[in-house]
């Protein structure tokens, strides 16, 4: 019997590592596993790098596993956000590493992790100071820059409906970065609004198939 | 002395530019006014980023919606036929050449088609460059939309920028608060001049050496309120309450 | 106004040209456009290279354009299904060229030729006669090879619903390469078995949307 | 004479080694029958690279839909949480490491962990690959059914295949019609002989070393049908006529 459904969000995050590659689903706070993050943050882990797309806001979710201490890398595309005082705080006093990812680069390479792609060649990047360092090459007489996938340890995310088999739909743009990083980890652990039976949700419209996601919890929706 | 157009008016001659069936994308800041001002005898499928096809502003009296957003995470509505999608087919979309337009903003553009948006070398802060480096080489044509010169006088429209770079040989058209201006193999061409000023104050204002179209027009737009049109970036609420669990099955 | 629909097959593969890359949707007879390959058969393109699975079956859909003369090459996974005798006998008669790829690798390739992204790495076929020629490198201990992207000149696809912007949704297991495809090419042609009003489809569950597709066109489903 | 497993039999034995919760590819051929022999105490997920998650075989009086076929173009249906996805998807899944198990035939295995199956030096028709060289290396266990020995006796667990390779180092465990072998990097253990065979009358059928497990098993089956339990691939229908187009708006 698969069962991924967990009670709450602390059991929902238990066993995760220090040190951990942790990919956080949401397009600022649209689609943010708040939850999921505070209570990673009330465990106490540290040195955790994350992956997504935007710092945080205010001090919950992004922004309090930061002020926790939790996190000592953050790989993104637009840490500023209104709200993000957390980062801008530890970035400016130097206690985050921060790189820099274009936005189509991050989710491409954590697709590529998903797939057993080790590398890619894009053109995005190319000729500015985010490519520098990397290996570039030329196809057909365009210039490309290759890029290395990215494999989480853990991915935290959020869904609309969610069942035991882990499968899940979104709402809206919450869908953003979510179904990408909950192909990309090891660990793949998912809030939901609601879990429905096995058998509810359309085999059709199922946009993460439960192969990629290894814990459901059901939280109340506090953002809207 | 010449009246420069305010942002919506250039965004309203952006819009004015787009061909009907066009699919678009528009960057963060500036550009994201350019929605509100598509002639309605067009279908224009605007594309967000963060994965929507088909997205429009709120109409008024419409309320937000937290999970339904574009890339300034300002509440949008969605057209019949718009579709959702997530961040790795999204960025399909804009790496691969299917949008035919991306509306982006500019410190500088270069006589070359260089165009430099995400960073000032100044800056304090962290940096941050979102989707601009995916889209300056995905979408067919960037168009660019920037007042024509910074607060101090400086152009924006140079022979060459120093700043650091979002994409080498990429701007197809600039559209300023002065001018519209091609950028083509054959060098910077005017196409559009407004009401009042001259080829030489334009050229004055310019860092980059232009060329007058046989062909070119007064740049002439409706008059439009200064007020940005757009609604408002969702903001936090109060931090919530430490999350509760909730049993799974109840 | 955006309208794609197109008023039969003829007028929805008009002007195609010799020589093209065409990508063809389908696993095995499941989700293949036929009506579409026949008519393009019918208009006696010549020098085609088509990028499908299989290589047909009976003397029609994929297997009339081989039998008509308008294939020069094949790139596919697996060619044999039952009867696949067009193909059989050309190839045999060494009347058409075959380029075999692993089944995930088409999939990827035209994805990448869909996504901007000109080459990447996979250890699908590493150390197999498929790779022979190909570029190998080693990531972290392990071995890869590199793949091109391919890129299509035109798709032919199969959908159940489509609508007047293009968007396309599938029905079970018919969508297998279908929305692969569809991405693939510059010049997108689905044949549907119902176009509905826009807005009829749900945003949530569109699995191609319209900015893939060029022409969409009602057919009668002849399979089932 | 000592009964040799027959292929139901096999693809029994291979059923009742996935645990419960796994998610699992069956190759064309052989493979495709262990779906039928499952133990109903476990959730096992099928994946089928076709594009489906939650597979099972058509149960009987079930009407067979020409639109729902598994890898083998077979007619299949679906549990409850199962799942459609497309291609790319489907082979992200494979290649990515999502799968537990994958069950492949085999033309030989080496002792290295080596597979052929795709394709034999003197076959005078197309080769042919599918989906085989994306699944050896992409699930985490490869297994591998097959009769023990070929037509003319020959064995098909070798020292060293000659054989056009399908991967590298990949194959985790044999299951033929007389034994259950696994392969570690400590060479190949013998886990189950059939009821009447020694292990070196094994050794003498096979073409690598063997080492018997100190607590290898007799290899025990129930009785099953030869006959082949899993329905036919779906066939094409009469040629069509040609294609009439339907007015698109009617």
């Amino acid at each position: 019997m698969i069962d991924k459904r967990r009670q709450n969000a602390d059991e929902a995050v238990a066993g995760i590592k220090d040190g951990s590659i942790v990919l956080i689903g949401g397009f600022g706070m649209t689609g943010e596993p708040r939850e999921l993050c505070s209570a990673l943050a009330a465990r106490k882990v540290r040195g955790l790098t994350i992956v997504t797309n935007n710092a945080g806001s205010g001090e919950f979710g992004i922004g309090l596993l930061m002020k926790q201490g939790c996190v000592d890398k953050i790989v993104c595309s637009f840490p500023r956000v209104p709200g993000s005082v957390i980062f801008e705080e530890l970035y400016e006093s130097g206690k985050l590493e921060l790189e820099i990812v274009p936005q189509g680069t991050i989710a491409e390479r954590v697709r590529a992790g998903a797939a057993g792609i080790a590398a890619f060649y894009t053109r995005t990047s190319w000729g500015t100071p985010l490519a520098e360092g990397k290996e570039a090459r030329t196809f057909d007489g365009k210039d490309y820059v290759m890029e290395r996938a990215i494999r989480g340890d853990v991915a935290l995310v959020k869904a609309y409906k969610g069942d035991r088999w882990g499968n899940l739909v979104y709402s809206k743009s919450m869908r953003n970065f979510n179904p990408v990083m909950a192909m990309g980890a090891e660990l793949t652990i998912a809030q939901v609004s609601e879990i429905v039976e096995l058998g509810d949700l359309d085999p059709e419209n199922i946009v993460t198939p439960g192969i990629f996601v290894d814990r459901v919890v059901q939280l109340e929706a506090l953002y809207a | 002395m010449t009246k420069l157009l305010n942002r919506n008016e250039i965004a309203w001659r952006v819009a004015h530019d787009i061909p009907d069936g066009s699919y678009v994308n528009l960057g963060v800041g500036m550009p994201l006014a350019v929605v509100n001002f598509m002639p309605d005898d067009r279908d224009i499928v605007f594309h967000s980023e963060n994965g929507l096809l088909g997205m429009r502003n709120l109409k008024p009296g419409e309320e937000p919606d937290p999970e339904l957003v574009n890339a300034g995470k300002r509440p949008v509505r969605m057209l019949p036929g718009g579709a959702f999608f997530h961040h790795a087919d999204s960025f399909l979309m804009i790496r691969g050449g299917h949008l035919d337009f991306a509306v982006l903003g500019a410190y500088e553009v270069a006589e070359n088609g260089d165009l430099a948006n995400w960073r000032l070398p100044d800056s304090k802060g962290a940096p941050a460059v979102g989707g601009a480096m995916d889209l300056v080489y995905g979408a067919k044509k960037i168009l660019v939309m920037c007042e024509h010169n910074s607060k101090d006088g400086a152009p924006k429209i140079v022979k060459e920028t120093k700043l650091p770079l979002t994409g080498r040989d990429c701007v197809s058209k600039v559209f300023t608060d002065i001018a519209v201006i091609e950028r083509t193999g054959d060098g910077m061409i005017v196409r559009e001049i407004i009401d009042g000023m001259s080829f030489n104050e334009l050229q004055d204002r310019t860092g980059a050496k232009l060329r007058l179209a046989n062909d070119w027009k007064p740049l002439v737009t409706p008059d439009l309120p200064v007020e940005e049109m757009t609604p408002r970036a969702m903001r936090p609420k109060q931090p919530t309450p430490q999350p509760i669990g909730k049993n799974a099955n109840g």
